[in-house]
């Protein structure tokens, strides 16, 4: 294991103060928590926007806390779910009277723990909403398991419902705006390589030297199958068609892609894969609204990358452009 | 035969010499069918209500199985974290106030701790999650008369070893759907190892 | 070789392609080269700035292109600088009469080929000047010698020389500006992974499983030395250490910190690296004007960062803070 | 004995040859103390070069050699391209308009070449270029007094291993300093098989 770290069991506590000394007028960190708020949480007549999940995602989620999207942002130990004591602190530290809604990736533990939190919030007089995240084509969508998981398409929902709630909803609409990007968005992953926890300090799974892994999760979670390395055509093709298959759009929609890199690979490759995926919208008379590439939900340092389409409509189209000021999605 | 605060202690620190032990071992269960990290998870809560638990004095079980959930709460997270602290929770609200406690108000909280767990994880039997020891373990104390240390060992090691042909509907190894069966579920070890800490406990002498 | 690629010889075309339909309206292609301009090239009464290298480097150099920055990137293969004629016709787009500059990071072939392009465009009447940026501290700093090699101190240059340029200030105190900002920026870096250059196929170099290169260069270039990998702490220390003792810098001095990672390494490794270098600067009595975390110059998917910093006064502070529109730089 | 269009085109045909083999060769060379990519840059270059020269009617040797030049100027990129691009425009230049060289027009214009390098390089003999075959060339060139197809083989051949000794002052191997000792120049390697070309091109009959 070959990091830039210091003690193994502490990344998530130094990562966080290095992120907070960057952004010291923009953010900070609740004393002796992982949280981390806006400055100047809490924001008063706007509803209170929290999010988080396990560390080694990053950007995601500290980078989207600032004015236009996140007021909180609560980090977990590496691919781990926060606790509720912490999520619990978040949502007191942002509450500003018009409630917090809880911004959840679909996972039993991040559900757990934020419905917990939520539990203990309501017992102190504060209104608590949640929306829970599940974009994942690569898993099937069953009402009878844990259904889909929630991964790169979770910063749309951060981005969209950050500019609603900016603008003074209230906590319906917030919440509404928030189930429609849910319902709009849908994601799915693949990786070349590997990450590896710093405690647990070996590589989550393991790929031959030609295998890739098609639907994998962000935490490493097997995906949908295991195939040998194609080009970039191929398996954008694969990733759209997983992808388009799920969302019925027609020539004419419109939609904003994400082309999220996983960690290592390299920017070059994302914009690579940018060309095909616009290739194929624009075969189909998909109209590109905006397209983001980068990294911005992330596995540690596995190789790989994820394609999100959400479809707009006139008011999530104008919620994306809205400001924001967040580190690592200014608009 | 009666458990005591000092029982209870003991029960924790032996759940989390053998969650020590087998750290890797969890977390190598969970590499293949879920994200690898159980055995960190239940490394640092346990180490933590150890900690906790010997720094503090006890009049009361209910106190001491207080603690045990509100470390676990805020030291393990993930979907393990939420669980075992419910399951102690709702144990530590069932016994309130006990100092002694019989056979059968032991047999109520661990019964208590599994409608925790399934109200929580909103799981049920054969979904390969905790529940899968958790379950067999209140039917058989609700069989047995009295604390039965092979009984708990028995049923605890058949139910986890169970879990292996079960196909995962709930939790992280759902994903996998049929590429679930035959492994392990890390949960259910993890509870295995508990009981079986419980069953020295009882072996013991309580 | 893992990537996600189509035919190896074609990267940087398919990158390049993929990267102009992520900003249809920011940027355009000019047809038959590998100049990424504004779309609104040239604009009037405003020198021109064309930068360019290798690609490999991504997000620089087309990123930077965009209002506040950057007029032109001009790429090359990967790692090799571009030729003249494309670095020509990235000055004939740009030229709206007032000039253009041309910003040349320190490495043989990218001053040769710029070079080139400059008296082919002088020969048609263009007034062409040239920066080259000289940031690595790894390299010993001797006239009789090729010098230091530009890396990621490169984008603060494109960064405040943009402003200037935006602000509509003349060639004279464009170049002045960027002559400034070449003094007083010093980087270093390190790998703990190297990277591959798709058409070679192979690493550029190997480094064992407790390895790092301290020195690195952009290209793979071996650094200072090769030693046993330490912990964050350690490795920001040592950098900032060879940073520092070149740029003397006092108590109550202010610095803009720029915390670059290559390519494959996690974004919390670099924060964990902020968090040491802010400690460092803190400790001395510098004061941190501002920090950039993230990939900026990168080199593949190698592993690893580099650490830049740049002294500011009040007029690098204004220029560093104004307006970018740059996909890879928004302000 | 003269050279003639044909002649030049052999002669690029059989560099290309060379470079192609060696490719990665080259490659390797570079990656010791540069960065690995000059076989890739020389192969790309010359390869273009030879499709371009092949379909092209050609009445003089100096409009050959324009071509070649600007092939490599717009091909090759890096250190290389605009050596070589300046080696064989300032050739071209000295012969403009020529269908047939002699010895002391070629002599001549492989020495302006040489200036050109020396121009745009801003190097000079000592420093670990391809300066350090192309000088020795020259001069050899300048002693005999006809083409002589062993002493540019012996002559490129020689100065080319000699640049192992030799620190780098000038182009990417420069940053290595004393490291850059023990290793074959580059650079120098594909300016001795140009060379070798030009002697085999000889041999078979100017
Ligand atoms: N819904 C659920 N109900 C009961 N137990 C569950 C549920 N989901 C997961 N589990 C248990 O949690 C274990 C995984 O815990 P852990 O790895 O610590 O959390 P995570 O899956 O968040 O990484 C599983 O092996 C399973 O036994
Ligand atoms: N200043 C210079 N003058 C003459 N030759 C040079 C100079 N700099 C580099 N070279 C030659 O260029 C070769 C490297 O070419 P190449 O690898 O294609 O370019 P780059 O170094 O840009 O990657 C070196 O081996 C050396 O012979
Ligand atoms: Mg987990
Ligand atoms: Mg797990
Ligand atoms: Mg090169
Ligand atoms: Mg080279």
């Amino acid at each position: 294991m070959k990091k830039i770290i210091n003690d193994p069991n502490f990344v998530v506590k130094d990562m966080l103060e290095g992120f907070v000394a960057a952004y010291p007028n923009d953010v900070k960190l609740l004393p002796n928590t992982t949280v981390v708020v806006r400055e100047d949480a809490p924001v008063s007549n706007k509803v209170g926007l929290v999010s988080g999940g396990g560390s080694g995602h990053e950007p995601a989620h500290a980078g989207y806390v600032g004015k236009g999207m996140l007021d909180a942002a609560v980090a977990g130990e590496v691919f781990t779910s926060p606790t509720p004591d912490q999520v619990l602190e978040a949502i007191k530290a942002v509450d500003s009277g018009e409630g917090v809604l809880l911004i959840i990736k679909n996972y039993t533990g991040d559900v757990m723990n934020f419905e917990m939190a939520a539990e203990l919030a309501e017992a102190e007089g504060i209104n608590v909403q949640q929306v829970v995240v599940n974009d994942d084509v690569a898993v099937e969508d069953s009402s009878f398991t844990t259904g889909r998981r929630g991964i790169a398409g979770t910063v749309f929902v951060h981005k969209i419902v950050g500019a609603k709630a900016t603008q003074g909803a209230s906590m319906e609409e917030v919440k509404a705006v928030a189930e429609k990007v849910v319902a709009n968005v849908r994601s799915i992953g693949m990786a070349l390589t590997p990450c590896i926890v710093p405690a647990a300090g070996k590589p989550s799974f393991e790929l031959k030297d030609n295998e890739m892994e098609v639907g994998i999760g962000i935490h490493g979670e097997p995906g949908i199958k295991r195939t040998e390395v194609t080009t970039a055509h191929d398996i954008a093709t694969e990733l759209m068609e997983k992808v388009l298959d799920d969302m019925n759009l027609k020539s004419g929609d419109e939609v904003a892609v994400m082309i999220n890199g996983l960690g290592a690979t390299p920017e070059m490759e994302l914009y690579i894969v940018n060309k095909e995926v616009n290739n194929i919208l624009t075969e189909k008379g998909i109209k590109i609204y905006d397209t983001f590439v980068g990294e911005y939900m992330t596995s540690l340092e596995m190789a790989g990358c994820s394609v999100t389409l959400l479809k707009v409509d006139e008011e999530l189209k104008s919620l994306l452009d809205a400001e924001s000021k967040a580190p690592a999605f200014r608009r | 035969m009666e458990l005591q605060v000092n029982h209870v202690i003991t029960w924790m620190e032996k759940s989390n010499e053998k969650i020590q032990t087998n750290k890797d071992f969890l977390s190598a269960l969970d590499r293949a069918i879920g994200d690898g990290d159980h055995g960190i998870n239940m490394a640092r809560g346990f180490n933590e209500v150890v900690t906790k638990i010997k720094e503090t004095d006890y009049s009361t079980v209910s106190d001491v199985l207080k603690d045990v959930s509100m470390t676990l709460l805020s030291k393990v997270g993930g979907a393990s974290g939420p669980l075992y602290g419910t399951a102690f929770l709702k144990m530590s609200t069932s016994l309130k106030g006990r100092e002694k406690i019989d056979y059968s108000l032991f047999v109520n909280a661990v019964s208590e701790a599994l409608n925790g767990i399934k109200m929580r994880g909103k799981a049920s039997t054969g979904e390969k999650t905790l529940v899968d020891v958790w379950e067999p373990i209140v039917e058989q104390l609700q069989k047995d008369s009295d604390f039965e240390a092979v009984t708990i060992e028995t049923t605890a090691k058949n139910s986890m070893e169970a879990t292996k042909a079960i196909e995962a509907k709930k939790g992280r190894a759902a994903y996998l759907g049929e590429r679930s069966v035959g492994h392990l579920d890390p949960g259910s070890v993890s509870s295995y190892y508990i009981f079986s800490a419980l069953s020295e406990v009882i072996k013991e002498g309580v």
